[in-house]
């Protein structure tokens, strides 16, 4: 692809560029011989698959990593960005792929952490806490500002995040997947934001593995595979297949498998499940061969009801049946004995052990059957995970590095091979495809479609309604911890999914109240 | 509702609820316990784990650990009594024994903060190098204070108020008002909870972790001067020990050895729950070899109750919370999820 | 009637042995003791007075940790009221009524003077060292230094520190052992040390005097049996009557005397 | 690539390489050192630290801390001992001691495990009223062992190995065996990396950190047998501060206090150095309070030089590999990354 004439901006020189960027890792050249430029006025989209560099790039930039070649340009003048702090002096704001919230602080404290007010000494609380609310407020956000930040969601922290980049003038400002956790309503309002920072002659990097969303905003793509650049150009000379075919270095199928045929019998079924103040009288059933979507907005309990299935949350009334047989899952031990499997999702926090291995990470939940009397088989235990490093295409140098090392992205895959080494029946998966990129997804997609083929049972939950859609067999709704309602995906769309879970309506209005939601009545 | 409130103001301050538990509990099997004169003694008895226990705070607020508090009020004890014999100046005598505190103290943040050296190893080396100067500087002995101003920081009143006792309650207010209305003491938290974060938000960590192991000695040469004034005498073998006190007092008061979660508040009912533990323990005349295992029992009783009080909330009324806290297991509640 | 009887530390069998001696006679003249146990912690110790005081004893019995810590202690019983008695260790300033003691300098000496003697005035010595810093060390030591400092036949080889532990004073030994290829005699300030000497003695296979001090149970025995050649006894038990007949005596009101002395002892086979 | 080894070496085994230096050294300071008789000595000496700090390790291993193993030792010798005098039977005794380790031990873990109590108070409260329990049971006094085959325990020799050593060595084997190699052991280091995922992943983390408290009792016990056995008596007072030198030798190894990290192997390491530091310094007859003062000195030196041997690797042939290193802070190398 080659790049068109330069667009029609105001600035000659770019305001950041990196000329020859060289990284390597034990093991990994991450970056060889990348350049990027970055003008003012501009959103400069970075594609690439999982692992090809895009985030260490962004770190590059940010003063995190020293580059091991090459020359960092601001404003045509080379510069050496020693630290994040010299990196912020200049301009630059980033929102980085993981999370750097301090858990036990405000909203308030993490959106002004480097730079609180104060008069004579003094916190200016009252005041912090208003501009605070200011820029939740230009995002369109409604989280209160004196909240620990480890009470909040996933969804809510991405959005503190983001407000944190914004909360002070940049010239630059990075976006390292910010709207993986997010809803479409979320990721418009911050489209819309980003738009006016455009205009206001801030230059912008999105990087994002939802290529749609790459082609509403970026106004230029840059694509990077194994560290190095394939291609640059305008946005509007790139198609959607010719970007893929960059990233991947070859053509895709279909996204999204064929539906199957006919379900099984009733897998599981929930009755009346609640949990007070959280979840509030759910009923459905999941069959055997069968793909389930839920969806929900931010913080309509989708995920508290995936722990609830799972036993990870005390407190849970109802029933639930598997397999007809009712059962108390009051532990995630029990749920992993009765063969189900959660993937949540915060990979940090709750699916990896960072400081230890591929190998170790992906047999942790699995182990017992890498053991005899005792003692670990070390061997088999590698060769399954070698076996999920290439089935998932795993990025990694070695199946000994620790995970902490791997991209997000590929973090993501392992926490999917530990769960498919355990062999579910029931599958529950919470943005199962968080951070993964196009070729990566649709693997996974294979992958939930064989297990349904082999009779088993997937619900997972998501945020991007085109993968709900595409994928599910039916679609459950969630509004303030109730069901709204079960739609098939083939007699729906977007606009009456999005309308059942902002609580305007609930699905066939005719349905009784209190009436089970899916399935027959047992 | 106002049964949530109840329960949240029990996870809050279940501890203070246990301390007074425990006063009143003691109130009933002796007569004197309530009475004023035992109340000042407590406290006074109290302040010195308490001062202790208030550099501590920070410096577990951060994640760190000071083993060498009990050495550095050694150290500072005998150096403030050698300069009152030296000079005869009590204001000299003072500032050597805050000098030699705060001194050692910012010796060992140095150490923690530049070179990132594990803080249990470097105050525990601490611990014995400057125990050793204690005993060098005192040949080891005790070196006599005569000055009746020196004492008066020990044994006088100030109203109907022990010196120590307002010392303490200074503070404690002063650390209060830092860690909860000053930049510097937020940062504290921060580091405590997220030092990567922190980093990458251009935080100056290190000068943080210099700052709480300089305030921790800072604090540790305050008390050698409260220790010398109220046993007239700098002891070389003084404080031996009382760094595990100290860090019980914090970890009671529900500070996390973690960091980034506890109250300053809280450590001060930690320091008066042990020194309640100890008068009560002496008044009830039980046996001294019994008087560890009572002692053992009721430290353990205390945090099983704070524990259940919490789960009670937990449970019943507060169904489910947080249980997608971040922070690597180290939230206040863990519990919460079911865990065998 | 009630007696407050603090004690140092009870981590030493010495100080058992002296709360056995007041309790028994406490028991056998009716009164109650109540016992606070200072861990060598001279603060503990003054809140241990500072507690019998708040209960209103009638009198406080202290064994000190330390003379000079003591004080604001005395002087705040002596400011209630309360009569003291001080044992082992005395006190530098405020009132006592009486004070009950063996003098560990002089103890010192006295092991110091039997070993000159045993080793006809010349030979090398080792001498183990209590917590540093402690008093019974710091006298005990002194004691022991003076009469040796006398002798130049006599050479100090090595002053460790095994802080008055049996576990140390074995491992301090050991390392010793294996320095010096010529020893003579052992001074160990308390017989926990000397004990733990002896065993690395022993296993050593040397021929090495070893001379305790405190006459525990243990190193009696060791004693009578050929394998310590002394310990200096202070008579704790005796010690322990002593004070509480004292105070009982006092409290009925009679005179007593202000300075009752518990003869040294060399115990040797 | 031969240097990139030899850093990569320096940066597993630093500590062990400053293990040698330090013998080194004294071996020319004092021509007795490297005598077999000395190494042996020392080998036993350390035997006590090492045995205690076995246990230790799996406990922080799992992110735990164990005060309480100090009273314990003394509690199961005591224990031991008077079964011995009451029984006879030199097998009642042993088990005694190991029996009383174990349960002293389970009862630590179930309080951390189940409640979630803090293990520092929960510890500290074990090791307050174990220590009482002793007293109690010995009235304060120490009990003597005259059974030969019970003192060859802590005095005898196997071949040309002192039986204390033996048992170090297969203990320390065995738990290399154990950790690297089982299930359960690779757990420990499940639970101490991330408590969280682990339950989630259906691991019995309370049973995990059951055992690994069970096994830290189970080795005061063993510890409390042999240094009964080596003194020939039980003493009361046993064990009184060993817990800061047990932690000490784990975190000199490697072993990092926030848990996940760390091997055995260098636990032994660094009970070693400690070891040999205390043996050099009393062969060199340094005066007993300059000792204290070159310990210290001695114990951040080597610190220091282990994270100048890290950081040369991290930054001179290996750039800036690392710096994000996973897990909060708690990675290997922060430091690489630009802190001031
Ligand atoms: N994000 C951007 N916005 C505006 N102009 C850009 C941007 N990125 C690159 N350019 C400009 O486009 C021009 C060509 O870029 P590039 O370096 O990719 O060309 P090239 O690699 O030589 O061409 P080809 O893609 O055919 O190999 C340069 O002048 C560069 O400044
Ligand atoms: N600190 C590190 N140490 C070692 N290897 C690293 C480190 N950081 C990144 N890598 C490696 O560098 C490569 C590029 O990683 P990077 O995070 O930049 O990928 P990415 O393009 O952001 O991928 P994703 O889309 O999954 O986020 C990967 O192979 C990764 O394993
Ligand atoms: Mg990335
Ligand atoms: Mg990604």
């Amino acid at each position: 692809m080659s790049p068109g004439a330069r667009p029609d901006v105001h600035a000659a020189t770019p305001r950041l560029a990196v000329r020859g960027i060289r990284k390597v890792f034990p093991g990994v050249v991450a970056l060889d011989s990348v350049d990027l430029d970055l003008y003012p006025g501009q959103i400069h989209a970075l594609v690439g698959e999982n692992g090809a560099g895009k985030s260490t790039l962004m770190k590059v930039l940010s003063g995190i990593y020293r580059p091991d070649g090459g020359q960092i340009l601001w404003d045509g003048q080379p510069v050496e960005l020693r630290s994040p702090a010299e990196a912020r002096e200049r301009g630059l704001a980033i929102v980085h792929q993981e999370f750097n919230l301090v858990g036990p602080l405000s909203v308030a404290e993490n959106l002004f952490l480097a730079e609180m007010p104060t008069r004579r000494g003094f916190l200016q609380i009252q005041e912090m806490r208003r501009r605070a609310q200011e820029v939740l407020d230009r995002l369109g956000v409604a989280i209160d500002v004196t909240r620990p930040v480890e009470s909040l969601t996933v969804a809510e922290m991405q959005m503190v995040e983001i407000a944190r980049a914004l909360a002070r003038d940049c010239q630059v400002l990075i976006l390292d997947e910010p709207t993986a956790a997010l809803t479409q309503a979320e990721v418009e309002r911050l489209f819309t934001l980003l738009r006016t920072l455009r205009a206001q002659g801030v230059a912008l990097v999105y990087i994002s593995h939802k290529l749609d969303e790459v082609f509403a905003l970026a106004d230029w793509i840059t694509v990077l595979r194994d560290g190095r650049q394939v291609g640059s150009g305008p946005a509007d000379q790139w198609t959607k297949d010719q970007v893929i075919a960059r990233m991947v270095g070859r053509e895709l199928a279909g996204r999204f498998p064929p539906r199957r045929g006919a379900r099984g019998r009733p897998l599981l079924e929930v009755r009346n499940l609640s949990l007070p103040g959280k979840l509030f009288d759910i009923s459905f059933t999941l069959h055997e061969h069968e793909i389930v979507g839920l969806f929900g907005l931010m913080g309509a309990g989708q995920e508290v009801l995936a722990r609830a299935l799972f036993g990870a949350v005390r407190g849970v009334e109802g029933e639930i049946l598997l397999n007809g047989q009712p059962v108390r899952l009051t532990s995630p031990r029990e749920a992993i004995a009765h063969h189900l499997a959660l993937v949540t999702e915060d990979r940090k926090h709750e699916g990896l052990i960072l400081g230890e291995d591929v190998v170790a990470n992906t047999t942790l939940a699995s182990l017992e059957r890498f053991t005899r009397a005792g003692f670990l088989e070390r061997g088999r235990q590698k060769a399954v995970a070698a076996s999920f490093v290439e089935r998932l295409n795993i990025r990694t140098p070695s199946l000994h590095q620790e995970v902490g090392y791997l991209s997000g992205g590929n973090q993501q895959k392992v926490v999917l091979a530990k769960w498919l080494a355990t062999d579910p029946r029931l599958f529950i998966l919470v943005e199962p495809t968080r951070g993964i990129d196009v070729g990566a997804k649709s693997e996974i997609y294979q992958i939930m479609d064989e297990l349904a083929r082999q009779g088993r049972a997937v619900l997972f939950i998501s945020s991007e309604l085109p993968e709900i859609l595409g994928l599910s067999d039916r679609i459950l709704v969630m509004a303030n911890g109730r069901l709204q309602g079960e739609l098939d995906p083939e007699q729906t769309s977007q606009e009456e999914i999005m309308r059942l879970a902002t609580g305007l309506a609930r699905a066939g209005q005719a349905t009784a109240p209190g009436r089970p939601v899916g399935g027959e009545t047992p | 509702m106002t049964q949530n409130r109840w329960v949240a103001w029990m996870q809050r301050y279940g501890m203070f609820a246990i301390l007074v538990l425990l006063c009143l509990i003691l109130g009933l099997m002796h007569e004197r316990f309530f009475t004023t004169a035992n109340l000042l003694v407590v406290t006074r008895q109290a302040a010195i784990n308490g001062l202790l226990a208030a550099g501590m705070t920070l410096v577990i607020l951060t994640g760190g650990i000071d083993l060498s508090v009990g050495s550095v009020l050694a150290l500072a004890g005998a150096v403030s009594a050698g300069t009152l014999a030296a000079t005869g100046d009590l204001t000299w005598a003072i500032l050597a024994a805050l000098a030699v505190g705060t001194v050692l103290g910012f010796i060992n943040g140095l150490f923690v903060a530049y070179p990132n050296l594990p803080p249990f190893i470097v105050t525990l080396a601490t611990m014995a190098w400057a125990r050793g100067l204690t005993l060098v500087y005192t040949d080891g002995r005790p070196i006599l204070i005569r000055d009746a101003a020196y004492r008066f920081i020990g044994g006088g009143y100030l109203g109907p108020l022990p010196v120590p006792v307002v010392i303490l309650l200074v503070t404690y207010l002063v650390l209060w008002i830092f860690l909860t209305r000053t930049r510097w003491g937020r940062l504290i938290y921060a580091v405590g909870g997220n030092e990567q974060a922190c980093r990458l938000a251009g935080i100056p960590v290190p000068r943080v972790k210099t700052l709480v192991y300089t305030a921790s000695g800072f604090f540790a040469g305050l008390t050698g001067l409260v220790l010398t004034a109220r046993l007239v005498s700098a002891q070389p073998t003084a404080g031996a020990g009382y760094e595990l006190d100290a860090i019980a007092a914090v970890i009671l008061g529900g500070t996390s050895l973690a960091g980034g979660r506890g109250s300053i508040l809280g450590t001060l009912v930690g320091a008066l729950i042990m020194g309640v533990l100890d008068n009560g323990l002496n008044l009830m005349n039980v046996s001294p070899f019994y008087q560890e295992v009572a002692k053992g029992l009721v430290i353990l009783g205390a945090v099983l109750l704070d524990w259940a009080l919490h789960r009670a909330g937990a449970l019943g009324l507060r169904p489910a919370a947080k249980e997608t806290a971040p922070g690597e297991g180290s939230g206040p509640d863990p519990s919460a999820l079911a865990s065998h | 009637q009630t007696i407050g009887l603090s004690i140092s530390t009870l981590n030493n069998p010495f100080f058992v042995d002296l709360r056995d001696g007041a309790q028994a006679a406490a028991q056998k003249a009716g009164v109650r003791l109540v016992v606070g146990d200072a861990q060598d912690d001279p603060a503990r110790q003054l809140a241990d007075i500072e507690n019998f005081i708040v209960q209103g004893v009638d009198l406080i019995i202290v064994n000190p940790t330390d003379s000079s810590a003591v004080v604001p202690a005395i002087l705040q019983a002596n400011a209630a009221g309360i009569p003291v008695i001080t044992v082992d260790r005395g006190t530098d300033d405020g009132e006592v009524v009486s004070h009950i003691a063996s003098d560990n300098v002089a103890g010192g000496r006295m092991a110091g003077e039997y070993i000159v003697e045993q080793l006809g005035g010349s030979g090398k010595v080792v001498e183990l060292v209590g917590i540093p810093g402690a008093s019974a060390a710091r006298d005990r030591g002194q004691g022991f230094n003076e009469v040796i400092g006398q002798h130049a036949g006599i050479q100090v080889v090595a002053r460790q520190t095994a802080n008055f532990d049996r576990a140390q004073g074995l491992s301090v030994m050991e390392n010793i052992l294996q320095a010096q290829p010529e020893i003579d005699a052992v001074f160990a300030h308390n017989d926990e040390m000397a004990l733990g000497a002896l065993t690395a003695i022993e296993a050593s296979g040397r021929k090495i005097m070893v001379v305790g001090f405190d006459a525990t149970d243990d190193a009696v025995r060791a004693v009578e049996e050929g394998r310590m050649a002394a310990t200096v006894a202070q008579q704790p038990i005796l010690m322990g009557e002593l004070a509480v007949q004292t105070a009982i005596a006092y409290l009925q009101g009679q005179a007593v005397d202000p300075f009752i002395p518990v003869p040294l002892m060399l115990v040797t086979k």
